[in-house]
């Protein structure tokens, strides 16, 4: 049995879905919604990865350093406004992020 | 390649890139020096346009960043745009006693980051271009950290955001795993030969990510909380400038790496064009608050813009890059009236607040006037040319389905003008309950020469505009 | 003379500008700011009634074409190009015609934001003119489709009771045809390289592109027209605004539906239009009926006349499309008949609502034993509207079916009981408005028209009259352009 | 073989901690699912032969991001008794919704097979390791990419200041703008005193 | 003065007058204005003698005056110009003269009226815009004066603006002319199309060339000289108040008295028939219509005649004879008796006024009384109008003795008819024959009426003055004519002044009443050989065509003696029917009107057509105005239009806007359905 591309994408395709899938069915908890994030970016970054090994090509494995940064960068922002958000309201529930809606 | 040609080319963003970080410096030690800081700001964002619009023409950093006639278009006015923006914001959170000298060292980094998205020629550099871009205005949406509307929609910018980016990364890592390189070139000669079935899904992922930027339907929901919640001078900056900057990325991605796929994107293309101007039209209706209002205003007008983009030819390029110019002094112009207007000490938001603006303030109201019946179409405003060129664009490719999306862009339209004419009532036919504060300078100064632009001023600033933009769009190199 | 329509179009934005510098420097809404404010539009759109009566004086009737051309690139391929031909040389004068007569209708009768409404009135009537001299398709839909707001605000600011309802109809419904026509135009522009009228009456598209191309400007002047079933919007606008501004609609934007399918629709698709025609056809006739009828049973003195403008766009249209010389000279002649004709019906109509303030015909009867001038206007008028030979109005009826008669028969038949129609409705207004005994307390002491009401009227009267008894005048003007066009169309056509 | 099992071992554990992250009821299990998430996708890093990229993942996610996050549940007070239910009530919908999403993403990824880049010419040599075949060109044709990236944890850093920190009041801070614009007027009152009467405040 | 100058001076002096009186009547008074007018129509008639008088014996030859270009495009030429031929010099002569007579008259009629100048202006207009129809060389011009006349109708019935019932009478008028109109405008473009022309002299050369042509009308294939004419025709029923366009006529007495006379019986409502012989050239080449023609005008006679029996307004029965005796004249030009009609024309005019005047001068010696059965015995106090009246009723009935041929002018004509209508009959048959036995019987009948008329005013006993207002409600049929009882003039008279004696006219109004009886009993005698006699063809001088096979008028000259005979015999058994009835037994009239037996309710009711208009025509016009306001304007278009599309765009929007619930997870949801969405929409495009 040979391990090939397709299982990894595979593997990147559904941790993808997780990932979203973790968005919009997480209705009590922003923090996992920002986890979940991380896990679609994690998804893109095997993409990434598995691709520049079978294309014998490195640059794939540079964008996924640079998607790492970026997600480390956005876990940073993400945090703070959230931190924010709490300062204001005392909960981070997000059915309570609808104030404004119509 | 020598690499201070690379440099050459880089002038405009290593400008914005040192003085972001000397006004840091500076800011950090001289907390109070706001108003120098703010010229500073200014000063490094008009030299930076002037290098981008003086400076050479090339491919850099081996292909990551290209610089041709349209990214020094859509820099000039991205800068231009930007440096508005600066005035306006500070002064507001000045009189919101928010002192925080980093609103114009986040603009200049947002700038930064919409001149790298502009002149990418790489999928690496259109992800950091959009990711730096995008990183600053989610703080900027909340800046205003103490108001919970602000954080809220500094939170819902947030996480919306961070999905697209995610669906544009999983987008951009298909293209390069089935076209074997982020560049942009080279993916143009894997997708010349008939795209795979792989790279133009990974295209449809690249695209609904940077819908989400420029607020295109589906992907628009953030748009009215994020409008209502955000300071109204960062509103008006990023209702604007990001809008376009994506939309050249988006047309720069199409027509570099995908030109010959343009049958198939332009179909997509269209769907979202043509559910962005009814969604934008049809949800407007039941508006209230004027900047929600304006928030769906601007997601049709992004779908005119799209569409036109959807033509797939230099005109359509061209006509979406007119579009976004005259549409982003529109919305500027706009918000900087709402930043304007406050009564008691309340700021007036909603149409209903607007009631007889007219007679109190009317250089204020007419501004209004022109900015609405702008984004409504109507001759001779600058909105009608805006959409002249798109729908001139799209209407005359010969494929039947963005025909007919022109023709129901049009009367989509429509409908949408029913809530500028609310508006346009509210504020002429009304009676005024009075108090209106009086109007801060550099928010009127702004009103009132964006609402001159687009009107009569536009009539002879096409002249000008009109050669720029087509040069900008042949650089594009698609067919005309 | 080059330049002269250039002046004449914008002349009334000089008129505007010395408003704003009064609204500026004068010290608001005082009563001699708001005289002198009353006196700069009077004189201007005067001066450019001057200026257009300079510019007929000028022009060769024995030339079919474009004369006073102007001509500027602008960008894009469009350019700024303007020209008169004998179709749209009547429209500049009519316009020019009525402008100063709304000032003065509005003289006393406007007493809130003033300059704001002489504002309106000027820009309105260099947008109007604007459209008829307007040589490039673009240049020509800016000034119809900007048309829309001056006359928006108009209805929505000085309006009656349901002025909002009425403004927002009238410009949503006007706006839902003119963006078709705009990608019509767009597509006309792509696919024949240039926006230039001229040039574009010569292209020959193909007849497939045509019929959508038709279909779109068809959307646009039907609803300009008003055409039946789209002109719901028109009774209401006309009902809600107020009296100069139903002046306005009914005088000359009205018109703008007509030209444009004179200037557009005949020449650039023929094919299409001949295929068309019976549809026109149709929807004239039963214009002509349906609405003759509903006017017969309105209760409202301005939604009666409203709706027997209507009707006598019903003739306009048809007479256009009959697209032989007598038709489309009789719908032209009808257009500027009904402009004078239906503008003075409203003038009365303001006269009356003035005095009283209400237009419900019920209020009303008897006038004749308190006002008989105004009784004696109002007959002349009415008249005219009948379409009694001597006044304007018969001319453009007779002429129009007679042009109707030679391709449809049956259409000039219905068209005919049209005839009829008239006399029923509009003779029942006028008699329980004006005849029988003041049975109405409140009309005891109504005022017969004063000097500057006569004023007022003389010139439509002798208008009216004139154009009557000595049609040949209009006819020498048009002839040139008008046969040209129908020979065109009828070569084009095959027929 | 051993391939195909440490494949499917990691694989299976990256996607099953996955789904725990958004399926845990308490974030702080979120956080240890994901970073259990994030070593076994290192593992498959590895497998893959991008040693340094599973490294980084596991210095940069593991220990930065997770414990940030690990941090901000701990610090926020949040009532997790609270946050418990309404899990499944659009989990029909939206598992559909994701299923086809994921099917779609699975068909076209197996045509890599037929169509995919695969047929290009490596680029890079067997003999040169992964770390060092990313340096090579990480400095010299990415440099701007680079730069930029560094720009956007400058971003990410200010916003985080900007948004988080605050001044408490009552506490005086060093501002040096004005210790070095102190000059002798400002920093020395000259006081006069009178003898025998001392200093009046 | 040459003949141009005198004609035109003749057409527009009225026209002055009219301006002059209209705009400046206030100004200048009601004297000054009644003598302009007066003064300028005396001229005119004067003139039109002169002119006439040439024409007969002084060997004029038709000209036309071009004035000015009125409709000029293309092959559509009109012009206002003044045509003279026998034909308008006739109708000049007839026009100007009792015009002018009425004018005088008006004097009286009219002294206590407060709007005189308004009065004489129209009286002006009327007169203008008839010999503008008369004189005209065109159709439009006809047209110009045809509606004209109609206007002046209009405003002249509506004379009494206070009177809810002239206003009626007047919008009815003006419609059921326009009724005729619309035919008549069809009829002018299917000229003008087939003879590329509407130039009388341009087209009747051309006539022949189209004789037995087709044309397409309104879906039909149609004869086409017919066809043209058939429409023409329909604009002369409306106008001369033929069957089915006749209900304006009756209630058109509404209008003062003079008016009644000048317009309603001797000038406008013949414009028809003049119109009807003028275009003798085209009416020869279409045999059909020349039927209907003579049909109609068959029915008319009669059927007026019977609804004129059984009247009891004085000025009703007047017009209904008036009806009638256009009925006469339109089948003696549908049997091709063109000049015998025109001769009719020309006498009726003199008798009828004369009858109308008369009529008026009893109303007014009555005290606006014109309910005849509350008059009677009035010989004693007005006798000059008496005796005017009794010569016009001579006349009308046509009483002369054939074999001498001696009689009143209505003898010569109508006889004249009579036997054309015969010798038609004998020649051609059908409608002609049908036409021929109506003349005879409507003779008797008209005989019967006038004499009814004459006997119930002026005979038997005195019925004013005892009987009070008191009316039996049952006595009338319709509103109208209660109404019709009370004329309110505004000039001071007691309208309830039974006591007050009947008295005679002022001398103003007697004069033009002998002026009027010396026509009625000379103008037959004098003329009838220049209009229908041995010298008819150098009189007419090809103003009127006749076909080469059209000998009607040779042959009615020959006709039977009994055929001479019978009209005298028919009109003495109506007279002495009349004479028993309400001379004899008096009483029996009355007695027979209150059994009202059907076909006396039939005819007093006109034959119910006012009944059969209003519940047809009105109502379907109000049902239907209705409906499409209501139903079809505010229902449907406007419903279904923007009212129905802006709340249901409002819908959307308030639902659209609620799809925004402010939850993050639900706008995730809806990015992912959008990437979902785009994604299969992609894959299935692209595989297509």
């Amino acid at each position: 049995m040979i391990i090939g591309l397709t299982h990894y994408l595979a593997v990147a395709a559904i941790l993808f879905t997780i990932g979203v899938f973790g968005i919009f069915v997480n209705r009590k908890n922003i923090i996992v919604i920002l986890m979940s994030i991380e896990l679609i970016l994690l998804a893109v970054n095997i993409n990434l990865v598995a691709f520049s090994v079978y294309l014998h090509n490195v640059v794939g494995q540079i964008f996924a350093m640079f998607v790492l940064t970026v997600a480390a960068a956005e876990a940073a922002v993400g945090l703070a406004i959230l931190v924010t958000f709490f300062r204001n309201r005392g909960d981070i529930a997000v059915d309570d992020v609808s104030v404004m809606k119509g | 390649m020598i690499f201070s040609n690379d440099l050459a080319l880089a002038v405009p963003e290593l400008i914005l890139a040192i003085s972001a970080l000397g006004l840091l410096v500076f800011g950090a030690f001289a907390p109070r020096a706001a108003t120098a800081l703010t010229f500073a700001a200014i000063g490094a964002l008009a030299l930076a346009a002037w290098a981008a619009a003086v400076g050479p023409i090339g491919r850099g950093f081996s292909g990551g960043m290209i610089s041709d006639q349209a990214s020094a278009f859509a820099k000039v006015a991205i800068y231009a745009a930007s440096a508005i923006a600066i005035p306006l914001g500070q002064k507001w959170f000045e009189r919101k006693a928010i002192r925080n000298f980093e609103f114009p060292i986040l603009i200049l980094l947002a700038a930064l980051g919409m001149g790298m998205m502009v002149s990418a020629g790489d999928l690496i550099s259109l992800y950091i271009g959009v990711e730096l871009q995008s990183l600053a205005l989610y703080v900027l949406a909340a800046m205003h950290r103490e108001d919970a509307k602000a954080s809220e929609a500094g939170l819902k910018y947030f996480v919306l955001g961070a999905l697209s980016s995610g669906l544009l990364l999983y987008g951009a890592s298909l293209i390069y795993g089935f076209a074997g390189s982020t560049k942009f070139d080279d993916i143009a000669v894997a997708a010349q030969t008939g795209a795979s079935t792989g790279v133009l899904f990974g295209l449809v992922f690249l695209i609904c990510g940077l819908a989400f930027k420029v607020s295109a339907a589906p992907f628009h929901m953030w748009t009215p909380d994020v409008y209502e919640g955000a300071p109204t001078p960062v509103v008006a900056f990023f209702a604007g400038a990001p809008k376009l900057a994506a939309m050249v990325l988006l047309a720069r991605v199409l027509s570099e790496g995908f030109a010959g796929a343009a049958d198939q994107w332009r179909q997509i293309l269209v769907v979202i064009a043509l559910l962005s101007i009814f969604v934008g039209a049809f949800a407007g209706l039941a508006q209230k608050n004027l900047k929600r209002l304006w928030a769906y205003s601007s997601i049709a007008n992004v779908g005119y813009a799209v569409l036109g983009l959807a033509s797939g030819n230099a005109e359509g390029v061209q006509a979406m890059l007119v579009f976004m110019v005259l549409y982003m002094i529109d919305v500027t112009g706009f918000f900087a009236c709402l930043t304007a207007l406050s009564r008691n000490g309340r700021p007036m938001e909603t149409i209903d607040d607007m009631a007889g603006l007219f007679k109190e303030r009317p250089g204020i109201a007419l501004a209004m006037t022109a900015f609405s019946l702008s984004a409504l179409g109507l001759p001779p405003f600058s909105g009608f040319w805006a959409k002249f060129y798109v729908f001139k664009a799209a209407i005359n490719v010969s494929d039947p389905m963005i025909q007919i999306a022109a023709v129901l862009g049009l009367v989509g339209s429509v409908v949408a003008a029913f809530y500028y004419l609310r508006l346009i009532k509210v504020m002429w036919f009304d009676a005024a309950p009075g108090g209106t504060d009086p109007i801060p300078g550099e928010a009127k100064a702004v009103a009132i020469g964006a609402a001159l632009f687009s009107f009569p001023v536009v009539l002879g600033a096409l002249i000008f505009i009109d050669p720029l933009a087509k040069a900008a769009a042949a650089a594009f190199g698609l067919a005309s | 003379m080059t330049g002269i329509l250039s002046l004449i179009t914008f002349a009334p934005l000089l008129g505007v500008a010395a408003i704003l510098l009064i609204r500026a420097f004068g010290n608001g809404d005082d009563a001699k700011s708001v005289d002198a404010v009353k006196w700069i539009a009077f004189v201007t759109t005067l001066a450019t009634l001057a200026l257009s009566v300079l510019l007929v004086a000028q022009y060769d009737p024995a030339n079919p074409g474009f004369q006073f051309v102007e001509d500027h690139a602008w960008f894009a391929g469009l350019h700024y190009r303007m020209g008169v031909d004998g179709i749209s040389i009547l429209f500049v004068l009519l316009t020019a015609f009525l402008l100063p007569i709304c000032i003065a209708a509005s003289w006393t009768t406007i007493d809130k934001r003033v300059p704001e409404y002489m504002v309106a009135f000027l820009i309105l009537e260099t947008l109007v003119i604007g459209v008829f001299c307007a040589l490039d398709l673009v240049l020509f839909y800016l000034f119809f489709e900007f048309g829309l707001v001056p006359m928006f605000l108009i209805i929505g600011i000085w309006g009656g009771k349901r002025r909002v309802y009425a403004a927002y109809k009238f410009f949503l419904y006007t706006l839902l045809g003119s963006v078709l026509m705009l990608a019509a135009i767009l597509l006309m522009i792509g696919v024949a390289g240039t926006s230039s009228i001229p040039d574009l009456m010569n292209y020959k598209f193909d007849p497939h592109l045509q019929t959508w191309l038709w279909l779109a400007f068809f959307a646009s002047f039907a609803v300009k027209m008003p055409m039946w079933p789209v002109h719901t919007w028109l009774p209401d606008a006309h009902v809600e605004a107020p009296t100069a501004g139903s002046v306005i609609l009914a005088g000359i934007l009205l018109k703008m539906g007509g030209y444009g399918f004179l200037r557009f629709s005949l020449p650039m698709f023929p094919q299409a239009s001949d295929y068309f025609t019976p549809l026109v056809f149709a929807l004239s006739a039963i214009a002509i009926v349906y609405t003759s009828l509903v006017a017969f049973r309105q209760t409202d003195i301005k939604k009666l006349i409203a709706y027997s403008s209507v009707a006598h766009m019903g003739f306009v249209t048809m007479g256009i499309f009959a697209g032989n010389s007598v038709g489309v000279q009789g719908a032209i002649f009808q257009m500027l008949s009904h402009g004078v004709i239906s503008g003075a019906l409203f003038l009365c109509v303001g006269v009356v609502y003035d005095r009283m303030h209400t237009r419900e015909i019920a209020f009303y009867g008897g006038l004749v034993n308190r006002m008989p001038w105004y009784a004696a206007t109002f007959m002349l008028f009415t008249m005219g509207n009948v379409g009694l030979p001597g006044t304007s109005g018969f001319v453009g009826e007779i002429t129009t079916m007679v042009g109707v008669y030679q391709i449809s028969t049956w259409t000039a038949v219905v068209a005919a009981t049209g005839v009829i129609f008239s006399a029923v409705y509009a003779l029942t207004l006028y008699r329980r408005v004006i005849f029988g005994e003041i049975t109405n307390p409140a009309l005891a002491d109504i005022t017969d028209l004063d000097w500057r009401e006569v004023a007022i009227f003389a010139p439509l009267i002798a208008m009216t009259l004139y154009l009557g008894v000595y049609p040949a005048a209009v006819f020498d003007l048009t002839q040139a352009s008008v046969d040209n066009l129908a020979a065109v169309y009828r070569a084009a056509i095959g027929g | 073989m051993a391939l195909a099992i440490a494949f499917y071992l990691l694989a299976g554990v990256t996607l099953g901690a996955g789904f725990g992250v958004v399926s845990s009821r308490n974030p702080v299990h979120s956080v240890l699912f994901l970073i259990l998430s994030f070593f076994s996708a290192a593992g498959l890093f590895v497998t893959l032969g991008a040693e340094f990229l599973a490294m980084l993942l596991v210095v940069v996610y593991v220990g930065a991001v997770a414990v940030l996050f690990l941090f901000v549940v701990m610090m926020l007070d949040v009532d997790f008794a609270a946050l418990r239910q309404g899990f499944a009530r659009y989990l029909p919908l939206g598992g559909l919704v994701a299923g086809i999403l994921a099917v779609e993403m699975i068909v076209v990824a197996s045509t890599v097979a037929t169509q995919g880049a695969t047929k290009n010419a490596p680029m890079v040599h067997g003999d040169v390791s992964n770390i060092e075949s990313i340096g090579r060109v990480l400095y010299t044709d990415y440099v701007y990419f680079f730069q930029a990236a560094g720009l956007v944890l400058l971003v990410a850093m200010i916003g985080a200041i900007v948004l988080t920190l605050r001044h408490k009041p009552g506490v005086r801070r060093q501002v040096i703008m004005d210790q070095v614009a102190r000059e002798p007027k400002t920093g020395m009152r000259i006081v006069q005193i009178k003898s025998g009467e001392g200093i009046d405040q | 003065m040459t003949p141009q100058s005198l004609i035109t001076t003749v057409v527009f002096a009225p026209l002055l007058g009219a301006i002059v009186a209209g705009l400046f009547g206030r100004r200048i008074g009601n004297l000054a204005s009644q003598t302009i007018t007066t003064g300028l129509l005396l001229l005119a008639a004067a003139l039109s003698w002169t002119l006439f008088s040439q024409w007969t014996w002084g060997g004029l030859e038709p000209f036309t005056i071009q004035l000015l270009p009125f409709i000029n495009i293309g092959e559509f030429q009109s012009n206002w110009s003044i045509r003279l031929d026998g034909l308008s010099a006739v109708m000049l002569v007839v026009v100007t003269s009792v015009s002018s007579l009425v004018h005088v008259y008006s004097w009286g009629y009219m002294a206590q009226d407060d709007s005189k100048p308004r009065f004489f202006a129209y009286l002006s207009l009327f007169t203008f815009a008839m010999l503008a129809l008369v004189t005209a060389a065109d159709f439009m011009q006809l047209f110009f004066g045809w509606e004209g006349v109609g206007l002046a109708s209009y405003l002249l019935i509506g004379f009494w603006f206070k009177k809810p019932t002239a206003n009626a009478a007047s919008i009815k008028a003006f419609v059921v002319n326009r009724v005729g109109d619309f035919g008549f405008a069809l009829g002018i473009m299917t000229v003008f199309w087939m003879f590329g022309t509407i130039q009388f002299a341009e087209i009747f050369p051309k006539v022949p060339e189209f004789a037995n042509q087709g044309w397409w009308f309104a879906g039909s294939y149609w004869h086409a000289v017919d066809l043209a004419c058939a429409l023409l025709f329909v604009g002369a029923m409306g106008k001369s108040a033929q069957f089915f366009l006749h209900t304006w006529l009756p209630d058109a007495m509404e209008g003062p008295t003079p008016v009644s006379a000048l317009i309603h019986a001797a000038t406008m409502v013949t414009a028809g028939v003049y119109m009807v012989c003028l275009l003798s050239p085209m009416f020869e080449y279409a045999p059909y219509t020349r039927q209907v023609v003579t049909l109609i005008g068959a029915i008319t006679a009669l059927f007026a005649a019977t609804v004129g029996l059984a009247q009891n307004d004085i000025k009703r029965v007047i017009a209904y004879s008036t009806c009638s005796q256009l009925g006469y004249m339109f089948f003696a030009a549908g049997v091709g008796a063109y000049q015998a009609a025109m001769f009719h024309l020309f006498t009726h005019a003199f008798f009828k006024a004369l009858l109308f005047l008369g009529a008026g001068s009893v109303i007014h010696g009555m005290h606006h009384e014109q309910d005849m059965r509350k008059m009677g015995g009035l010989w004693k106090y007005l006798p000059v109008t008496y005796a005017v009246m009794t010569i016009g009723t001579l006349a009308i009935t046509g009483f002369g003795i054939p074999s001498l041929h001696l009689g009143f002018a209505g003898f010569y004509s109508k006889d004249m008819i009579i036997e054309s209508a015969f010798a038609a009959a004998q020649q051609f048959g059908g409608p002609a024959y049908f036409a021929f036995v109506v003349s005879l019987f409507a003779a008797g009948l008209t005989a019967f009426y006038s004499w009814r008329l004459a006997f119930m005013t002026f005979h038997g006993t005195p019925k004013w003055g005892h009987d009070g207002h008191a009316h039996g409600a049952d006595d009338h049929a319709s509103s109208a004519q209660i109404e019709t009882h009370d004329e309110p003039l505004a000039d001071g008279h007691d309208d309830h002044g039974h006591d007050h004696k009947p008295h005679e006219s002022p001398w103003i109004m007697l004069v033009p009443l002998i002026l009027l009886a010396f026509g009625a009993i000379a103008a037959g005698y004098v003329f009838v050989d220049h209009f229908v006699g041995e010298g008819w063809k150098e009189f007419w001088r090809g103003a009127i065509f006749n076909g080469a096979d059209n000998h009607v008028l040779e042959h009615a000259h020959h006709s039977p003696t009994w055929v001479k005979w019978a009209p005298l015999v028919v009109s003495g058994l109506g007279f002495a029917i009349a004479f028993y009835v309400y001379i004899m037994r008096e009483g029996l009239g009355a007695a027979i009107a209150a059994r009202k037996g059907p076909l006396w309710t039939f005819f007093y009711n006109k034959w119910f057509f006012d009944e059969l208009y209003e519940a047809t025509f009105v109502r379907a016009a109000k049902f239907l105005g209705d409906l499409f306001w209501k139903g079809g304007d505010q229902k449907i278009i406007d419903g279904l239009g923007p009212d129905g599309v802006s709340a249901v765009s409002y819908d959307v929007g308030r639902r659209a806007g609620l799809l925004q619930s402010g939850y993050v997870y639900h706008y995730a949801f809806v990015m992912l359905l959008g990437v979902a969405g785009l994604l299969s929409y992609a894959l299935w495009a692209w595989a297509a």
